[in-house]
């Protein structure tokens, strides 16, 4: 019996969420990461609007043009421009919707398979169990980037194909933690009580269990999405990145890393924004985990 | 762990192996590409020549005769050859395998020496300056691209303090006959420390770029779960006895907080041996990885083949490994 | 008194060197590939030869400004259009101390050549570089003839790319036992292999000198050679500007300023040999127009993309030959010109221009998009599609197959320099690098004839007006021959790089 | 005959600092406990029981801090002490046995350790050096095991706490508590974990240990019934204060203080053991925003206007003492 425990309880009578919420947003670091990812997705929203230049206008003339600060700079183009004198900020603005939607859109593809699957198994058991963890075990077996790479090299290149790549391997880590999940809340009185009343299997799952582990699950889910982010840039690095002229900031890095000496600006740039971005999320997920998956509570 | 066990452990790695065998060989067979078109090249080539290189390749037989030989083979040890090397695929391998495994245990060595005092530290002094300087360290590890942190360090060390080489595993001056193909190793058994030495330097960035993501989240589970075992009951009560503060520390605390931190890095191994393939490529590191990513560009089906099933083997094994960690250090776990 | 100091002291280094090899010369080279085998018959692999022929020499080689000259052979004749004899030059020596015979020779073009001489039912991958040779034979015991079953006037060309073996090595290790060791007639001898990491050459210092017309003549100035591997771009700069490596290869040219300004290395270029053209569909509906295709040939600021993208080091072609080759002649220039290439479209029928898509290797990512910015411009909404190159050559290089895409950025290489092996196979009808699915009966014919013509100058004369002609039907917007940039410490004299991208080591020095 | 003072309180208060803001969960707490007696100290969850004993025994955890107050321990000031001479008195000379063997056991240490480690910290009359050492301890552990009722001792020395039954590890627990002998046991809520059976087995253990080691004992529990089998005083606690003291059959008969009332009431009689005390209606008020008002009132069924002002402990008979204005009338 600890007196930390119960003061940290929160006021009673306020639902749970809100009270992690509470706990939440008492934690400053993670509600500033919270604000930079809000801030990062604004701009990937109104990029049009923010962006100073069209970020794919090539001139050739403005190439490897330094940051405004550095002799040779140039209000206009206030970051500098790349090897082919496009505008470094408006492609950097561009790019984040790239990183942002590959992000979002494979963990939520993700999450959402890796949900139905794990609730499969965990919850049917049987051979559904044995199907769906033997393709688990076969995909963990596989190293993470080389089965991307094949997949690349598979459909090629493409915004659409990387997404699909990432999610065939990704929706395991979400499936895994559900199933684990499922099969404890299975033993638990409240399921047991919903199977006594003679609710569908279907509705033991989405219904009962699902809103049990769903904060578990997107805890996850979001550190996952900082995972994704860099993993674009590794696909980028491998020549395996989103068709031009899309602006992405793994292509950036990747891009630019040929003239690091030469030109710096040209990929350390975009590498501080993914630096940024991956950070305030991983922050931020740290916050959610603290506040809303009690158990990982520290 | 009895023998029963142990063979029934032995019988669930077959379907993950033949699964992953599978996969990998239909991928490779479903990419465009043709590696007899790849290795002619620009060069001129008759008909009949490009049917004697398939041959030769063992491209001319049917897609599933090829995947049943294939496994035939693969059980008798026999991976093929490599298209391009022309020499067995297992030989091939077995000369990158020794650097990518010195490089990815080097790397855990880096992780673990680094995010363990690290993390017990700041757990610690929770919520000290200390502890949020280790945790922003840890995020902005695990936030970076390993590639891009690469050519940072190199940048840094390398061209402009010009502290550690760029490239490579070892210098010329020395030389090192392979015995158990790891440098360190090997330098050690010649009582070469001279090469010793400079093997260390070579490896240093290499190891600290694939290392530092991971020391980031070992540092993170070993934070945690120090700060879980300091609430512990036996903690507390380790105190009411009156033990000395360092015995409640290393042999009560640390004990049982290094559990989930052996089995992540365990587990966490497993993509260090099949996350290296930037960092070997950045480092001009001899190892698997890049050959393996070489080989899905050019098409080298036997090699790819051969190696995501030898990861696929180590991916097993390392779960074995850390389920017997795990029981090692828990005594409460039986397998 | 004096003896005694100078064989005291002559041991004393002889000791020293022997001890302690780091008192030895060592080069070294930031190389961007790992060879493939050491076996010079088995791979079609241009780095693996790079890496080889420091090791191994071919009957002929070439000197700095590409010219053909003897190597292993001292002298050749053509005996008839389809009869080559080669004079085997005495005294080489391979590295175990054996004489390199004319047998070694025979044997060595026997084993590419025959089918199933590798062992093992295996056939050399290298046998279609021989082209029409149909068997090689003794006439006596220091000649060699070469028997083809149609004239080929390039066989001379072609040979210094195929390196001699020892036979009795051969025997004796197999084909197995070559591919992981070496024992050729060349400056440096193999020291150790570390497989992916670096090839350690020594110096071979019974080497009988190299061709006396490519002087100096003598054994190789350094102790060793060394290749290490990096294939990083931007690792390879570092570790030149480290110091790490003392010669690299295929310098960036963003990274030109750079090397110059650090004032520990130089860069050094050649002219390459490699060809780089835009290849339009003229299969497909909208570059079967010729007036489409003149457009798109105004809409390419050559010059500019040269300038910037380039560096500057790239010769401009307008037609498929580099500047150096054999029959290169002076073209009509189709100059840039963005208002020509707006109304030639609008004369072929779009008036409001049209949407294309260029397709380009990784490699070339930033090219094909500052062309298609210019193409674009011009009334070609041309989009970049990325792909890998064996994806892309089965696309378009479908030998008269069915081909779709408008347009891809390529290019081919030309390692002889000798029209022959660039022009027919992206020219001639259903050629199998015809990327642009080009016909033209009468140059097939031209091209056919001037194959097999053993006078120089009318040969040359023929691939000039081939060059005309496609001028005239425009298959291609043909762009530029880049220089191969090599990045040099200021320690390292001698070194030349040729414009076939070897990097022979024999010459070079340290300081 | 009058027994000396072992253990002695002040106006202890001890403070935690949370997320929410400061808590002050032991708030002016004072006791006293002489050699060889029985204390037991009763209260809900949260009242501040255990706090207090860690704060005696300088085990606060690390957001809480001592604020003032005054232990002394056989007449020294444990507070005054250095950390070590603190962890010299813990285990050596102030025990603590708590709640649940199970997790108060190192799970990953073999018994036998987690016994020797107890003596090699505090015990000088071992042997120096070596094997003998070792015998020593080990015969020590045998004898302690034994003293608990552990069946054939030397085989057991070897196991994980987890090969033991539920009982069989709060045993250890004791044995490893006692192996030094100590001078005061403060044994948390020694039977909550254990099945109703084994309970009584617990406490009578404890009780016979007491008589022969001559120590003394405090029961930090919220179960009434070993309070009135085996505690010779008994002092009830209440959100960060005690409210009542005195003698056990005292209170039990005649309790001063409506909580202790109202604990008393909940429980089912004849049979007092075993229940849980959760029966009163509302909650422990937040020890964040309490005021200066008496803190029952507002669960209080005697509660009056004049309960609003502050008030205080009472003495109203020798060693009886209660926080109530209207203890007369609950007599």
């Amino acid at each position: 019996m600890t007196v930390i425990a119960s003061s940290t309880a929160g006021a009673p009578g306020l639902p749970i969420w809100r009270q992690n919420l509470r706990v939440f947003c008492a934690n400053k670091s993670a509600l500033f990461a919270s604000a930079v990812v809000v801030l990062f997705v604004a701009m990937a929203i109104i990029a049009p609007i923010i962006a100073p230049h069209d970020p794919n206008d090539t001139d050739l003339f403005r190439r490897l043009q330094p940051p405004v600060w550095k002799e040779g700079g140039d209000w206009a183009y206030i970051l500098g421009c790349d090897a082919l004198g496009r505008d470094i900020l408006s492609r950097l603005i561009y790019g984040s919707r790239i990183s942002i939607f590959i992000g979002a859109a494979v963990v939520l593809f993700a999450t959402v398979i890796g949900i139905l699957a794990g609730l499969a198994a965990g919850y049917l058991r049987g051979w559904v169990d044995v199907v769906i963890s033997r393709i688990v075990d076969i995909l963990l077996g596989f190293p993470y980037l080389i089965f991307a790479i094949g997949l690349m090299a598979m459909m090629g290149p493409g915004l659409v194909n990387i997404v699909l790549a990432l999610v065939y391997k990704e929706w395991v880590i979400p499936c895994r933690v559900v199933r684990g999940e499922t099969l404890a809340a299975r033993e638990q009185e409240y399921v047991e009580a919903a199977r006594a009343v003679g609710a569908s299997s279907g509705h033991i799952m989405l219904r009962e269990i699902l809103p049990n582990i769903l904060s578990a699950v997107t805890v996850i889910s979001t550190v996952r999405m900082a995972n994704v982010i860099i993993m674009e840039a590794s696909l980028s690095f491998l020549g395996l990145g989103v068709q031009p002229p899309t602006a992405s900031w793994g292509e950036m890095v990747a891009g630019g890393r040929e003239f690091i000496m030469e030109a710096w600006w040209v990929s350390t740039f975009p590498g501080l924004a993914i630096l940024a971005l991956v950070l305030a999320i991983n922050v931020a997920s740290q916050g959610l985990r603290d506040a809303f998956d009690p158990r990982f509570a520290e | 762990m009895n023998p029963a066990k142990f063979f029934q452990r032995l019988l669930q790695l077959a379907p993950v192996l033949l699964g992953v065998s599978f996969i990998a060989f239909m991928m490779l067979a479903m990419t465009p590409g043709d590696p007899v078109a790849l290795i002619i090249g620009e060069h001129a080539a008759t008909p009949e020549q490009i049917e004697t290189l398939r041959r030769d390749l063992g491209l001319n037989q049917p897609l599933l005769q090829r995947f049943a030989s294939f496994l035939a083979d693969a059980v008798t040890g026999n991976f093929g050859t490599s298209f391009y090397h022309r020499r067995p695929v297992a030989e091939v391998i077995g000369e990158r395998l020794p650097a990518t495994i010195e490089l990815s245990l080097v790397a855990l060595i880096v992780a673990l020496v680094t995010s363990i005092p690290l993390g017990v530290l700041a757990a610690i002094r929770k919520n000290t300056i200390f502890d949020r300087i280790a945790t922003l360290f840890s995020l902005v590890g695990v936030s970076m691209p390993g590639f891009w942190l690469g050519i940072l360090l190199i940048m840094i060390f390398a061209v402009n303090l010009q502290l550690f080489p760029v490239a490579g595993r070892i210098g010329f001056s020395h030389e090192v006959d392979p015995i158990t193909g790891f440098m360190l190793i090997d330098t050690l058994l010649h009582r070469n420390f001279a090469a010793f030495g400079e093997t260390l330097r070579y490896i240093a960035l290499p190891a600290v770029t694939l290392g530092l993501p991971m020391a980031a989240i070992l540092m993170r589970v070993t934070r945690t779960s120090m700060l879980e075992v300091l609430q512990q009951d036996y903690v507390t009560f380790a105190n009411a006895k009156g033990l000395k503060p360092r015995r409640i520390f290393f042999r009560h605390a640390l004990k049982n907080a290094l559990i989930p931190t052996v089995s992540v890095a365990a587990i966490e191994t497993g993509s260090l041996l099949g996350g290296n393939m930037i960092v070997e490529t950045i480092f001009g590191w001899p190892g698997l990885g890049r050959l393996v990513v070489e080989s899905i560009f050019v098409r080298n089906y036997p090699l790819v083949q051969a190696a995501v099933l030898l990861y696929a083997v180590t991916y097993v094994l390392l779960n074995f490994i850390a389920d017997i960690l795990y029981t090692l250090l828990n005594p409460r776990v039986k397998l | 008194m004096g003896t005694f100091k100078h064989l005291m002291l002559a041991s004393m280094i002889a000791l020293g060197s022997a001890i302690s090899p780091t008192f030895a010369q060592d080069l070294i080279i930031g190389f961007s590939k790992e060879g493939e085998t050491l076996d010079p018959a088995n791979h079609r692999n241009r780095e693996t030869e790079t890496l080889l022929r420091n090791v191994y020499e071919g009957l002929l080689t070439r000197d700095a400004s590409m010219k053909l000259v003897p190597e292993i052979a001292e002298s050749y004749e053509q005996v008839s259009p389809t009869i080559y004899d080669f004079r085997i030059r005495k005294g080489i020596r391979f590295h175990d101390g054996s004489d390199l015979t004319a047998e070694d020779v025979r044997f060595t073009f026997e084993r590419i050549l025959k089918e199933g001489a590798m062992g093992d039912g295996q056939t050399s991958p290298r046998q279609g570089l021989l082209g029409p040779v149909t068997g090689v034979e003794l006439v006596d015991a220091n000649t060699v003839r070469f028997n083809l079953s149609e004239p080929w006037p390039i066989l001379p060309a072609m040979l210094p790319n195929q390196q001699i073996v020892s036979k009795a090595f051969v025997e004796k290790n197999g084909t197995a036992g070559m591919a992981t060791q070496a024992m050729g007639s060349g400056p440096f001898s193999l020291g150790e292999w570390r497989r992916g990491e670096a090839l350690i050459l020594n110096r071979f210092d019974d080497y009988f000198g190299g061709s006396p017309e490519v002087p100096p003549v003598g054994r190789a100035c350094v102790d060793r050679a060394i290749f290490r591997t990096i294939p990083e771009t931007a690792s390879r700069v570092a570790a030149l500007l480290s110091g790490d490596v003392h010669i690299i290869n295929e310098l960036p040219n963003s990274s030109i300023r750079q090397i110059q300004a650090s004032g520990v290395a130089d860069v050094v270029e050649v002219n390459g040999t490699r060809s780089f053209f835009l290849a339009m569909n003229m299969q497909g509906e909208i570059f079967d127009d010729i007036r489409v295709r003149q457009a798109a040939a105004h809409a390419v600021n050559k010059d500019l993309l040269i300038d910037k993208i380039l560096g500057g080091s790239a010769a401009r072609i307008e037609g498929i030959l580099s500047p150096d080759a054999f029959g290169a002649s002076e073209l009509p220039q189709v100059g840039y010109d963005v208002e020509k290439a707006r109304a030639l479209l609008a004369e072929a029928g779009y008036p409001d221009g049209i949407d294309i898509t260029l397709d380009a290797e990784g490699a070339y990512r930033d090219m094909a998009e500052a062309i298609a910015s210019m193409l674009t411009r011009a009334g070609f909404r041309t989009s970049v599609a990325i792909s890998e190159t064996t994806m892309l050559t089965q696309k378009w290089r479908t030998a008269g197959g069915p081909k779709s895409g408008d347009m891809w950025l390529s290019s081919w290489g030309n390692g002889s320099l000798d029209p022959f092996d660039i022009f027919a196979p992206t020219h001639a009808t259903n050629d199998r690098g015809n990327s642009a699915g080009y016909s033209n009966p009468e140059l097939d014919k031209l091209l056919a004839a001037a194959a097999i013509e053993m006078d120089a100058g009318k040969r040359a004369e023929m691939y000039h007006r081939a060059e005309m002609t496609i001028v005239a039907d425009q298959p291609y917007v043909y762009l530029w021959v880049p220089r191969d940039i090599y990045g040099v410490s200021k320690r390292v004299e001698g070194f030349h790089p040729s414009a076939d991208s070897r990097i022979l080591l024999h010459d070079v020095c340290l300081k | 005959m009058k027994k000396r003072v072992l253990l002695e309180v002040n106006a202890l208060k001890t403070t935690f600092s949370t997320r929410a803001g400061p808590v002050t969960a032991v708030d002016g707490v004072s006791l006293t406990l002489n050699e060889g007696e029985c204390l037991g100290v009763v209260g809900e969850s949260g009242s501040g029981k255990s706090v207090t004993f860690a704060s005696v025994m300088g085990l606060v955890r690390a957001n809480g801090r001592i604020e003032e107050g005054e232990i002394r321990f056989m007449g020294r000031d444990l507070r005054a002490m250095s950390a070590e001479e603190l962890r010299l008195v813990r285990g050596r000379e102030i025990a603590m046995t708590m709640q649940d063997a199970l997790t108060a056991l190192n799970p990953s240490l073999r018994i036998d350790e987690q016994l020797a480690e107890m003596m090699e910290a505090h015990l000088d009359d071992l042997p120096v050096f070596g094997p003998a050492r070792k015998r020593a301890i080990r015969d020590r552990s045998v004898e302690m095991l034994r003293l608990v009722g552990i069946p054939s001792p030397e085989a057991r020395l070897q196991q994980y706490p987890h090969e033991f039954s539920g009982g069989m590890r709060q045993r250890i627990m004791i044995a490893i508590a006692l192996a030094c002998r100590p001078k005061l046991l403060i044994a948390d809520e020694p039977t909550t974990a254990l099945d109703v059976t084994i309970q009584a087995q617990v406490l009578d253990l404890i009780s016979d240990l007491r008589r022969e080691l001559g120590m003394s004992v405090v029961f930090i529990t919220h179960d009434l019934g070993i309070v009135a089998e085996h505690c010779d005083r008994v002092m009830v606690m209440y959100a960060g204060q005690v409210v009542e003291e005195g003698e056990t059959s005292e209170i039990i008969e005649q309790c001063r203080h409506p909580y202790t009332r109202a604990l008393l009431a909940s429980i089912p009689r004849p049979e007092l053991r075993g229940q849980s005390l959760n029966p009163i209606p509302g909650n422990v008020p937040d020890l964040r925003d309490v005021t200066n008002e008496c803190r029952f009132r507002s669960r209080c069924a005697y509660a009056v206007p004049a309960c609003s002002r502050p008030v205080m402990m009472r003495e109203i008979a020798p060693g009886r003492k209660t926080r109530c204005i209207r203890d007369g009338e609950l007599a």
